[in-house]
């Protein structure tokens, strides 16, 4: 009987997908909100990618929301596998996956610090940027070379990205704006990389905050791995 | 302002691992203290003559950035929660995890800051985020207890809340598709535009998502099976508080975007099944968790054919129901969490636990309606909003709303005389304390409501009026640019 | 234009229903990898490169490390008989 | 034909995200829904993005020195963004809920979870416990919140 409740539904959810293809219009969106978005990127927030002036300006607070999410993420995630001591997992690794991991390290970290900072001009960010530097500081351990990052470390560094990101909210309430309005955005000229004000530092928090609730989140999926399967 | 509402208990929550290791006593005060601030950022906002009004955050005008709604409604529900979430702070459970009970603290944090912002906010999409940061945080509260159980029960409620959250999402889509913004203020204006077949899709979307907390009737599978695996203080912040705020973005909704009749009908019939299937499973119930779960669920169902009752009346009175419920749940579950679960172990706990049996029979008199207990006011508000609006849905209403009152005087005083009956066989552990504790504040809450009707009355008046009028929001929120209104620009 | 999204679309589709058709969890796996990646090729189309720099580096990548490492501790990578090794997960 | 690109897109997004539903809602086995969880965040993506599509318009980055074009809606971009790394989230969380079923229950299929689960609500609860396989304490009411036998971490 729940089973025929639910191939019901199902029906009647895919009707509906598939009837709203023959009404919805597509390739002329209204642009209600986004033409005004893109009227003021620029000047409202410094920054020349109006999709990291919407994600840090326009609607930063979401971005505040998303960062609460991954780290309620990680602490939910850390709360259900505990804390294990990592455990001797693998094969000890070869030496060029030694030396390839000690190659790569240094880059994906400049990659990963170069796509948070130039958020604001090009495209990618703190997410993006964030992912590749979680996955650097992972590396180690999925070449099997190391134990990967410091837990305690992780917790600082995660709960200082977010204080940041909050604080610089709060320090345009306090010098009289709104909170998470955007600061000093009519320093340094479009298109260079100390532009956009406060953005740039809102990115490297948002990157940091990604990559360290993500190597966190990684860390203790390998460690579970390691354990005792 | 209000925005310490939300980032008050972000920044605590985000510090509350570093500072615990920092120092023992910082990691025990920084949560309450960021709670307490908010309830002072909340009674200073709480100034007649300046509600609503509303907060521009990022300093953009709305419909580019998002915007914050204060009125009487928001700041109530923006006080509930960090008053319950105080009062229902995680505790330690004598097991000696440290880590966990940190974690747990945190979560707690993260929800309530996660439920102040879907009590302001004015912004869909923004309110389906603060809605997965408060699901994603009563996942992890859910396998707080770390049973086999409990993560069965939270993996079950996070594939049921998962769907719903990606339809939501589908529903926003449709919506930003048609109208091209997110600012519910703008979309009020709009709302002609989502009068037709796609809007109601969008609508049906959204009621699925947002359904899910709510406990509304298809979707609420996992509220027996969560209660009955949590701690009592989550299953009481889970039921009184998250579920209310789901109702309220819902109806917000319907105020703003959705006023169409045939939609409040089908919420007034959803509100139906959840309330006699609730409360039937309820009667049918063997351990008292369950019993309160099953309840949550027909009580949540009262609260949609209230909030179903068209115009300021169905607004009053489904405030009314909702904050009584979500005073009362904590309570009970508070309770239950003194004495265990089994019917058949209660046999004379009252004689044992005076206080803890006086607030039971309290409670259980205040949700079946006796006057003056303010559930008489809640059923008696619905109830008259029913027959004034007739016609057969109000009557089956009515007939299923007195079913459900027999069925809850049936189960609840044949556990009340359990409790105060001679117990003879074994004897239940004796309570602990703090949970009555606790649950005697609930229950003065209760009396207060009493001896205090007259002037909540008034202001129960006033906040469903405000909260009732759309016009009055769009007002508050900001002129509109007037092309924004008439036609795409391209 | 039109040609090649129908092919992306009608891959995508395919391996959609491969995710949940296949006996073999890693399989099914690289099948929903497969998603991510042709969805990113579609997002660039569309003209959103920060979009699909996201859903490349998280819904290819980072989801699919984080798939793998489950797998691995649920004990069900070697269904097919082979065991995948650690370097494979880069 | 380019006419149709739009429709067609939006059936490719319908599809990913029926697909996923069915996955999720008929699936019996706990790993794949997870994965059916996947598709069908992909699928919703996809549609939030192609709520923003304009012809003949360029990504929304200005690029110096180039004069100024239509540009195709930011905002569901960045809601998109937002989305996907909300998404990562919810599965990690779900595959660690995941790992701990199958070390507790020894199973992955959702029926068999399902019913072991519900006996073992019904025993901490202290109701009718029809059976408690491997939890001999379970059939006594529980003196208190904190008595649960812990589980072995």
């Amino acid at each position: 009987m729940p089973r025929f409740a639910t191939v019901l539904f199902l029906a009647g959810f895919a009707f509906l997908l598939f009837s709203l293809t023959l009404t919805l219009g597509f390739g002329e969106p209204p642009m209600r909100a986004g033409q005004g978005v893109l009227d003021q990127a620029v000047a409202g927030t410094g920054a020349a990618n109006a999709v990291s002036a919407v994600l840090l300006g326009f609607r930063g607070l979401d971005t505040l929301g998303e960062l609460s999410i991954l780290f309620a993420a990680a602490t939910a995630g850390g709360l259900v596998l505990g804390h294990r001591r990592p455990g001797g997992d693998g094969p000890p690794a070869g030496a060029i996956l030694q030396a390839g991991t000690r190659l790569l390290f240094p880059l994906m970290l400049v990659v990963g610090f170069y796509i948070v900072l130039h958020g604001h001009l090009t495209p990618g960010g703190g997410f993006q940027g964030g992912v590749i530097l979680a996955a650097a500081f992972f590396l180690p351990v999925l070449a099997g070379t190391g134990a990967g990052p410091d837990h305690a470390l992780l917790r600082v560094v995660e709960g200082l990205a977010g204080t940041v990101f909050i604080l610089i909210g709060l320090a345009a309430l306090w010098t009289g704006g709104v909170f998470l309005e955007p600061l000093l955005v009519d320093r340094g000229a479009l298109h260079e990389l100390f532009s956009a004000g406060t953005l740039p530092l809102l990115y490297l928090a948002v990157g940091l905050k990604v990559g360290a609730e993500l190597a966190g989140l990684l860390a203790h999926m390998a460690r579970a791995g390691g354990g005792e399967a | 302002m209000m925005a310490y509402a939300v980032a008050l208990p972000l920044v605590a929550a985000f510090l509350l691992p570093v500072l615990h290791n920092a120092s023992r006593w910082l990691g025990i005060l920084v949560g309450p203290a960021a709670l307490v601030a908010v309830l002072l950022v909340v009674f200073q906002s709480w100034q007649p003559a300046v509600l609503p009004f509303a907060m521009d955050l990022g300093g953009f005008a709305p419909p580019w950035g998002i915007t914050f709604y204060v009125d009487a409604l928001a700041l109530l529900f923006c006080g509930a929660v960090a008053l319950m979430t105080l009062l229902l702070w995680p505790r330690d459970e004598g097991d000696g995890d440290a880590d966990a009970l940190v974690r747990r603290r945190s979560l707690t944090l993260l929800l309530a800051a996660a439920a102040a912002g879907l009590a302001l906010s004015g912004d869909l999409f923004n309110i389906y985020v603060f809605y997965e940061l408060a699901a994603v945080a009563s996942y992890g509260l859910a396998a707080e207890r770390g049973t086999p159980a409990a993560y069965a029960a939270a993996f079950r409620y996070l594939m049921l809340s998962a769907l719903g959250s990606v339809i939501a999402l589908a529903g926003i889509a449709i919506i930003y598709f048609e109208t091209g913004t997110l600012n519910l203020a703008h979309l009020s204006l709009l709302a002609g535009e989502l009068q037709g077949p796609t809007g109601m899709a969008a609508f049906l979307c959204l009621l699925v998502g947002f359904g899910v907390k709510a406990e509304l009737f298809p979707v609420n599978a996992w509220v027996p099976e969560v209660y009955g695996v949590t701690t009592r203080r989550t299953a009481g912040l889970l039921a009184g508080l998250v579920s209310k705020l789901a109702v309220l973005v819902l109806v917000r909704l319907l105020v703003l975007v959705f006023p169409q009749e045939g939609l409040r009908d089908a919420l007034l019939l959803l509100g139906v099944l959840g309330l006699i299937g609730g409360e039937l499973a309820a009667w049918k119930a063997r351990d008292m968790t369950r019993m309160l779960a099953f309840s949550s669920i027909g009580q949540l169902g009262l609260v949609f054919v209230a909030f179903s009752l068209p115009g300021t009346a169905g607004l009053v009175a489904g405030i009314v129901v909702a904050v009584h419920h979500m005073v009362l749940k904590p309570g009970l579950f508070l309770l239950a969490g003194q004495w265990g679960g089994g019917l058949r172990g209660l046999a004379g706990a009252a004689r044992r636990a005076p206080l803890a049996g006086l607030l039971f029979v309290l409670f259980a008199l205040s949700l079946v309606g006796l006057p003056p207990l303010p559930g008489f006011w809640a059923k008696f508000l619905v109830l008259t909003g029913l027959a004034g609006q007739g016609g057969g849905l109000g009557w089956l209403a009515m007939v299923a709303i007195l079913v459900a009152t027999v069925l809850e005087v049936s189960y609840l005083f044949r556990l009340a005389g359990r409790l105060y009956s001679r117990g003879d066989d074994e004897v239940p552990a004796a309570a602990t304390g703090g949970g009555t504790v606790t649950a005697g504040v609930f229950g003065a809450l209760v009396v207060a409501a009493v001896v205090f009707a007259p002037a909540l009355w008034d202001e129960v008046q006033d906040m469903g009026a405000g909260a009732g009028d759309a016009a009055l929001y769009v007002r508050t929120v900001g002129p509109m640019v007037p092309t924004m209104i008439s036609g795409g620009a391209p | 234009m039109f040609w090649l999204l129908l092919g992306i679309v009608i891959l995508m589709l395919t391996s959609a229903v491969l995710v949940l058709v296949l006996d073999n969890l890693l399989a099914a796996l690289a099948a929903s990898s497969v998603v991510s990646l042709a969805l990113a090729l579609v997002f660039v189309i569309l003209r959103a490169p920060d979009v699909a720099m996201t859903e490349a580096a998280v819904g290819a990548g980072l989801s699919a490390l984080i798939l793998v490492l489950a797998l691995r501790r649920l004990g069900l990578v070697g269904v097919g008989g082979r065991r995948v090794g650690e370097g494979d997960d880069a | 034909m380019d006419a149709y690109i739009g429709p067609l897109l939006f059936l490719g997004a319908a599809g990913l995200l029926a697909i996923g539903v069915v996955g999720m809602l008929l699936s019996n086995h706990l790993f794949r829904m997870v994965l059916a969880l996947v598709i069908a965040e992909a699928g919703v993506n996809l549609m939030l993005v192609l709520a923003g599509y304009r012809w003949d318009a360029v990504a929304p980055i200005l690029q110096p020195g180039v004069a100024a074009q239509p540009m195709v809606d930011p905002i569901p971009q960045a809601l998109v963004l937002t989305a996907i790394v909300i998404g990562v989230g919810v599965q990690a969380l779900a595959l660690t809920l995941v790992i701990r079923i199958r070390e507790a229950y020894g199973t992955l299929d959702m029926a068999e979870v399902r019913a072991r689960m519900e006996v073992d609500v019904a025993a901490a609860g202290g109701g009718e416990a029809t059976g408690s396989r491997e939890r001999p304490a379970g059939g006594r009411p529980l003196p208190g919140p904190g008595a649960l036998p812990e589980p072995p971490r």
